[in-house]
């Protein structure tokens, strides 16, 4: 055995917050892994990193806004969307991303989510599914799959929850894929390809969270879940599978389906503009 | 009588636990007032963490430790973090392989994780622990601490923790006094 | 292994576990939630004993819903909660005057932290003391109460209960992060030695006739509101109604319905407010304190009475309404006012309006509950 | 078929380079992925400990030039604590 | 021409707040027949008349609690849903409606709408969508076809709206219906089949808004959207059409596709039961 | 057809509009909102004249999302507003108090209607008044100013957008139906006329360097904050944060953090309060009053000067920060302080706690106007 | 196909009934719905007004028989004004 | 001088749009202070209601119509309803067939709506009304009410709007007097 190169810095730590390193999400966590592929993205988008911004809400995943290094704001729980609708319209010339969480786009932010995606506001939306509240300590939430358990769960969870790529595609989104933590590639290209396409984008990924998640749920780690990741996910190009069952179920072996969803060229949202005489 | 206790060490080692067997003990079947604190939140993890307990024979009216009369620390962090904020002659329990005491600091030592992976589970260290501060202390009486435990943990559990207890109890009372 | 609703003995309980014992142990048997620091162990808590108890739990998709829905639940006839801190009593404003608009009682507990904003989410505050009071549009009155110990987020649970029923309106539990994340001992009676105040109900059953939900015949202006389902066929708006609950929207009827949901909260007053005193015989300087702070206040008053300094504490147990009657009786013997609130002055501002002169304030914004010392400097100032 | 391929992607494009492998090893969490998800096997957890008390990465004995730079530990390390270059004998 | 013969009493006045009738809804508003339909049938069906409750919202939709002679509550603007669930949970032995308006529903309580039907709950839930915000004046909301003018969208509306069954199903309701002021037997039975059927339902019905709606597009009268409605009503089992043609457009000759679009059997959302021992 | 931002002229104009058109004319390009009685007309306005403009307007699914829309515009440098009642503002209160904690200047008009809950949406109330200062959790100061007339609905709404972006902060215009609903003629000065300030913005231009957003050295106590894309990436939280901007969860911090933005409105109070005073020569009674009312308030103390009684008016322009210093410095040759106000009592327990007395209060709770003739009649009750 | 039928569903089940009219003149908001969607035509706008200025609906002359009680005009009266019976000559 | 104007009629009868083109050929096009104030909201709708209008040459604190000097009644139901609150002696302008007043009431009467469908348009009745107090009343000379017409309609109904008002004016300076 022997020591790897001691460095002090790492190639993308002028894109991130590195005085605030390490950061304080739990060992194994995926939320980390998603941060650095949008970094990458960033790195190797045509727009320049300083008309880049970060919107994330409240929870885990919304601590992202705080370790970019661009002009980022960590708002309240639920509203980034509404906060990033404001910035990208003030400010056409800017590419805003939402990075947030499950709980925060899609329960407490839901209406926001779906409304958005209807009129198809010029964003890029990165969901962090960890299927539950890890900030708070490991409740259910509107993705917990049917029978895991969480803090707010101890019976089970008897709620479906929603199939996300399948929401946002009846609302009107643009783009919409679901991945998870292990397709690191896939990620950063989907996010990469949202910045410049015009319109509603929205990323699903699936992320472990050893904590709130695999503690209750008989996962030991993060490692464990990303395994699980990568021996169930299977590409929806490859399988003949209804709507229904892209609701993800982590009991028995049903496959996580992953996959570009929808890309479509519907018309984003733009000001009225007067007739002008 | 006021003792402000300390228990502290990273995450997962169980220190709220160690409180809670503690405060209860002291709360339910002695007659002392007790109150039991501990640090919240994501800045909280990882790290040094800590619960804290109060025991008094009065009312306790502000509930948080101000300069720990005792002080048990599970890990290195935690000791460099709490040694100073705890009183000078404060009682120092360690887990001697985790924790390296300053020179000057007179502590009791106890190799608790090595006891505990001795019983086949390093998680019941922390209650190793409290067996250990239970002999060394004399505050409250072993059988009220191992009723307290009783209450605390799963049924399945409960003997393998009775064990941790009466090994860290046992350590204390015999082989411990040299250190001092 | 299902237990009893009553949990009858000592515990060594966390404040937010006594709360919902609490709950329990008053007969709530419906919580409807959000989760959020530091009053999430409420909803854990519940989420494990309520299907215990055949009562239901259900985590809603934010706090408008929860706000919303244990007020259904109230209609119902249920005694409904919901826990939540300072971001989620914000987004539940406009709904807790919907239940003061249709006199639906239910308890909505706020364990603060430190704001405004997101703020410090695990650390201690008592900056919501004025909203709860202020925080919905127009003028109305609710029932707060503040506990300083888990025994009183035991106690103070059911006696908010007991009001809101009661007093058909929405009780606040203005606890703090000290209080819900401290573990002490909690003593919980026998079942039978827990009060319990019933609804009002309706003195006639329902005939077919229009039944006139709120016509206010009784001195304490509490109407009597039927359950859904009971036959009555009521009607309930958040609009401005007449005494059949109809929409009526004239400027008589709007100010004989608020001020009547004004002063049924005022004239009862005497029969809401707690209040403790420490240290009375002789005071001359008082500190008004409340929740967590009242703690050090105690100590700090303990220890100004052992230096000979005659100081005396007023613990606030009921914050609204505000016991504006004791404290200005009180204060023709006190020389001076000393408020301590881990805010920088809510209830300081309320004393300094009722002692009609100016009071004196230990404040911090919060994320640390303030101990003795600085209480016990602010009472050594005027002392001297 | 899985959509995840453990063969890097672009692993069959390449000459096949050598890489080295950096590391900060007070970022690392001891999470393991990198070692797990390493190709080559490359990794493995040291006995050692950061300040915070967790097992950084190491290199396997013998494996010391196994390294192909595919730069996928980089990518799935959820710290920015790892990464690699083209080492010397490789072809960029 | 003779006189129709004179009453005082309408057959089901037993069922509604006849002093307060005339109602505050303007000539040729939809919401009054969509409101017969309901009273209709909660006679025709087996539950008795004082266990059915109904909920409303805010808007002109929202006044119908106040019109039926029922346990009745007028909450606030968009959370009649969470109201309604809490009712129907703290006393399962009730049969709760829910009647309110698109806006109501689909924009600020958007959120309830979708979270409501994920979870499944019993409830039977009418949505009165007008394409506007009728009470406030005709401003537009999430339901206003592209192009359709409102006060606020003087310039025409640019949004895409909602196609609410579409959401509905995606969300997970149990039974989706779409139908206009024009089908009142449809409607009638829809609503009564809803009682029985346990989950969450929603019937969208499409009604006249002469006032908010038709003033700002040319439609001179309720007369004139019911005869519209008439003439392009087409029957979903009658027509293949894609997802996105079901969305409602007003322009040119669209069609309005109206029929039941989910009728499934997913099971209601019900309390954890602890195991007893 | 498209006309110019600034209408300069004469105009008979309702009151809704002129606030719209005050808007335009103080460079607001930028409106989110979700309609609600009696601001409406304020949205479907902007609808109509922001687009003339190259403005955005868009409608919001809610009032949650309309303040956080506006905030975001704010941020990235716009001046932006929305408008709403009641029921609105309880729903922005979460992220009014972002707004608060983040800095960012913008607008919230309230149009006060008859509350609380739906209350009388069409008619008038002055309600909302405490509700601006304390509706949301926490400690926190924000500017409001309450118009009496159309052309203050039009003047009033520059001086926001202009004390807003000074002082980095949310303000509020608490309007009433009264004067939102009222047609009344309005001057639109020349557009050279009218007053700009522009926000503060950062000395240095982003030198890659961890640029510290709060960072205040400045005796204001404002920061000056980049907008979006300016290069500094800055990081802006409604977590307690330190000068860099970044997450910082120490009670030091807290206390620091939470007092300057206190401070920094209470400081600078005496550059934004703006009061009037009518008839105060030699007055003994003075009444109090704001908005709507304060026109009967007028009218009631001209008839009451006409009698011979010494009685004043003085018309609060602003009402946060609150005139502390002028109405206790006023109180010294008072007599009897009246407040005349369309709520139950709001502005009278801040001039009672000012004053040090008991303040007589002529209280409707809403739904019509407060006519002169019960001003005057407390007026000359104290007169005899 | 469209889904509304002018002819109500449950006419040819039935033995042509005969209907009475009956109307509540101060509900009516003169819509003209029912009168549009009468199957029979039996309806026009009245001459005469209620209290509010509306035109409520009256039988066309010579129609007096020509009601079938097939209930549309009830089904679709948005005020609760107008509704039918089964007059004598009908078969229930 | 002081003048409450009340404009009255059922929903539709544009009583708004008259109150407003009053309003601004007083305030803008004369130096009076004006206020105008209107019912709103949905309880509204239907039956009678009304536009205000105070003039003045002082400030106007109060902006209601408290008792009308002049009543303008375009309806039965609005004349029931309001002619009690305005004064006895106010100036009561009616269209004659749609409106039968007191025995006891001295008005003006008009038949507006008939010579608005004479001049093709129902909708202009309004202004025939405003012509008819403008020259009744005398108190807003005629060229300011039509400069006020110009800024308040749509250009293309303008001629419209001035035969309509011409009308009214007309028929008020020629034909009116008998009926006092
Ligand atoms: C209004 C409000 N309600 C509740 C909370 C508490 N809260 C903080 S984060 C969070 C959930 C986070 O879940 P998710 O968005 O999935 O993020 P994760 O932590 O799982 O990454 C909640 C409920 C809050 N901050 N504000
Ligand atoms: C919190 C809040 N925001 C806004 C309003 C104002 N408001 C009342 S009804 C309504 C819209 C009604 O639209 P819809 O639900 O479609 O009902 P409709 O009147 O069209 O039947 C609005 C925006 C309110 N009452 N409360
Ligand atoms: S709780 Fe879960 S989501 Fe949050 S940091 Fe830990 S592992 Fe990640
Ligand atoms: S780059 Fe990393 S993952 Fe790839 S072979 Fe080298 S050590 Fe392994
Ligand atoms: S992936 Fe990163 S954090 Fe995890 S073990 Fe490897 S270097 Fe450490
Ligand atoms: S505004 Fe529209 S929805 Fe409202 S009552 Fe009138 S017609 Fe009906
Ligand atoms: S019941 Fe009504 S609709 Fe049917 S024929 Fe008779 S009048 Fe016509
Ligand atoms: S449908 Fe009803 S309201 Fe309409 S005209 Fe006929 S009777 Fe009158
Ligand atoms: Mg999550
Ligand atoms: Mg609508």
């Amino acid at each position: 055995m022997s020591q790897a190169i001691v460095a002090e810095k790492h190639p993308l730590d002028d894109l991130i917050r590195a005085d605030r390193m390490p950061h304080i999400w739990c060992p194994g966590c995926g939320i980390g892994i998603i941060m650095r592929c949008y970094a990458q993205a960033i790195l190797d988008s045509d727009m320049p990193i300083d008309k880049h911004i970060v919107v994330s809400g409240i929870g885990c995943s919304g601590r992202v806004a705080g370790y970019m290094k661009l002009d980022s704001y960590h708002t309240t729980h639920g509203r980034a969307i509404p906060f990033a609708t404001g910035l990208k319209l003030a400010n056409p010339s800017l590419t805003v991303s939402v990075f947030s969480g499950d709980g925060d786009l899609a329960a407490i932010g839901g209406n926001h989510l779906i409304h958005a995606a209807r009129r198809n506001i010029d964003l890029t939306v990165v969901c962090i599914n960890n299927f539950n509240f890890g900030m708070t300590g490991g409740q259910v939430g509107p993705t917990t799959p049917q029978g895991a358990f969480g803090t707010t769960a101890p019976y089970g969870c008897q709620e479906l929850p929603f199939n996300l790529p399948g929401l946002l595609k009846a609302c009107g989104a643009n783009f919409v894929s679901r991945w998870t933590a292990v397709h690191v590639r896939q990620v950063r290209d989907d996010i990469q390809y949202a910045f410049s396409k015009p319109g509603f984008a929205f990323i699903e990924v699936l992320a472990p969270c050893p904590i709130g998640f695999g503690k209750s749920n008989g996962i030991d780690d993060g490692l464990e879940e990303m395994e699980m990741y990568r021996d169930r996910s299977v590409h929806i190009q490859e399988a003949k599978a209804s709507e229904e069952e892209m609701v993800i179920d982590l009991r028995a072996d049903h496959p996580i389906y992953v996959g570009r969803f929808v890309d479509r060229d519907r018309p984003p949202f733009k000001p009225a503009e007067a007739l002008k005489s | 009588m006021k003792k402000e206790i300390r228990i502290s060490g990273f995450g997962g080692q169980g220190v709220a636990l160690a409180a809670l067997v503690l405060g209860k003990a002291a709360t339910l079947y002695e007659d002392l007032e007790g109150v039991m604190t501990q640090s919240y939140g994501p800045e909280a993890r990882g790290g040094a963490s800590s619960a804290d307990v109060i025991l008094s024979d009065a009312p306790i009216a502000y509930p948080f430790v101000q300069q720990a009369d005792v002080l048990i620390a599970l890990s290195q962090e935690a000791y460099k973090r709490y040694r100073p904020l705890a009183k000078k002659d404060a009682l120092v329990l360690i887990d001697q392989d985790l924790v390296q005491p300053d020179n000057s600091d007179s502590v009791k030592a106890i190799p608790a994780t090595r006891l505990a992976e001795g019983l086949g589970r390093r998680i019941v260290t922390n209650i190793v622990m409290l067996g250990f501060w239970t002999s060394s202390s004399g505050l409250v009486k072993r059988e009220n601490m191992e009723k307290a435990l009783e209450d605390s943990v799963k049924a399945k559990t409960l003997s393998l923790n009775l064990k941790a207890f009466s090994t860290g109890f046992e350590y204390g009372r015999t082989r411990e006094r040299p250190h001092e | 292994m299902t237990r009893p609703a009553v949990l009858t003995g000592k515990h060594f309980m966390h404040g937010d576990h006594a709360c919902a014992e609490g709950a329990l142990a008053a007969g709530c048997r419906f919580f409807a939630g959000y989760p959020i620091t530091p009053s999430t162990e409420i909803a854990e808590h519940l989420a494990a004993r309520l299907p215990e108890v055949d009562g239901v739990f259900i985590q809603m998709e934010d706090e408008l819903a929860s706000m919303a829905t244990i007020l259904g639940a109230s209609a119902a006839g249920a005694r409904s909660m919901t826990a939540t801190s300072g971001p989620g009593l914000s987004l539940m404003m406009e709904n807790l005057g919907l239940g003061v608009m249709l006199e639906l009682p239910t308890l909505v507990v706020d364990v603060m932290r430190g704001s405004p904003s997101t703020g410090l989410p695990t650390l201690p505050g008592q900056s919501d003391v004025m909203q709860a009071r202020w925080g919905s549009h127009g003028d109305f009155a609710v029932i707060a109460y503040s506990p300083w110990s888990p025994q009183e987020m035991f106690d103070l649970t059911i006696l908010s209960f007991n009001m809101a029923d009661l007093y058909c309106v929405p009780a606040i539990l203005l606890a703090d992060e000290v209080v819900g994340h401290m573990v002490e001992k909690v003593t919980i009676p026998p079942e039978d030695k827990i009060d319990h105040i019933e609804r009002k109900k309706p003195s006639k059953p329902a005939d077919g006739s229009t039944y006139k939900s709120y016509l206010v015949e009784d001195p304490d202006l509490v109407p009597a509101l039927p359950f859904a389902g009971e036959g009555y066929h009521i009607h309930l708006t958040g609009l401005t109604h007449d005494e059949r609950g109809y929409p009526d929207m004239s400027a008589e009827t709007h100010d004989h319905l608020v001020r009547r949901l004004f002063e049924k909260i005022q004239k009862n007053a005497n029969d809401i407010i707690r209040v403790e005193g420490y240290e009375l015989e002789g005071a001359r300087i008082m500190v008004v304190s409340y929740g967590c702070t009242a703690r050090s206040a105690h100590s700090a008053v303990l220890q100004a009475r052992a230096k000979g300094i005659p100081a005396g504490l007023l613990r606030l147990v009921s914050i609204w309404p505000f016991p504006e009657c004791i404290i200005r009786d009180l204060s023709k013997s006190i020389d001076h006012f000393i408020v301590a609130e881990m805010n920088l002055g809510q209830v300081r501002l309320e004393v300094e309006r009722v002692v009609h002169r100016d009071v004196i304030g230990v404040h911090h914004a919060g994320g640390a509950m303030i101990p003795p010392e600085p209480i016990l400097a602010a009472i050594e100032a005027v002392a001297k | 078929m899985k959509v995840y391929d453990r063969t890097p992607l672009n692993l069959d494009r390449m000459v096949i380079p050598h890489g080295r492998v950096y590391l900060i090893p007070e970022r690392c969490k001891g999470c393991n992925i990198c070692i797990r998800f390493c190709p080559m096997q490359v990794l493995q957890e040291s006995k050692g400990q950061n300040a915070k008390g967790y097992h950084y990465p190491e290199i396997v004995e013998g494996k010391e030039d196994a390294c192909v730079h595919c730069q996928f530990c980089m990518i799935v390390c959820p710290e920015f604590a790892i990464y690699t270059d083209a080492g010397e004998g490789s072809t960029p």
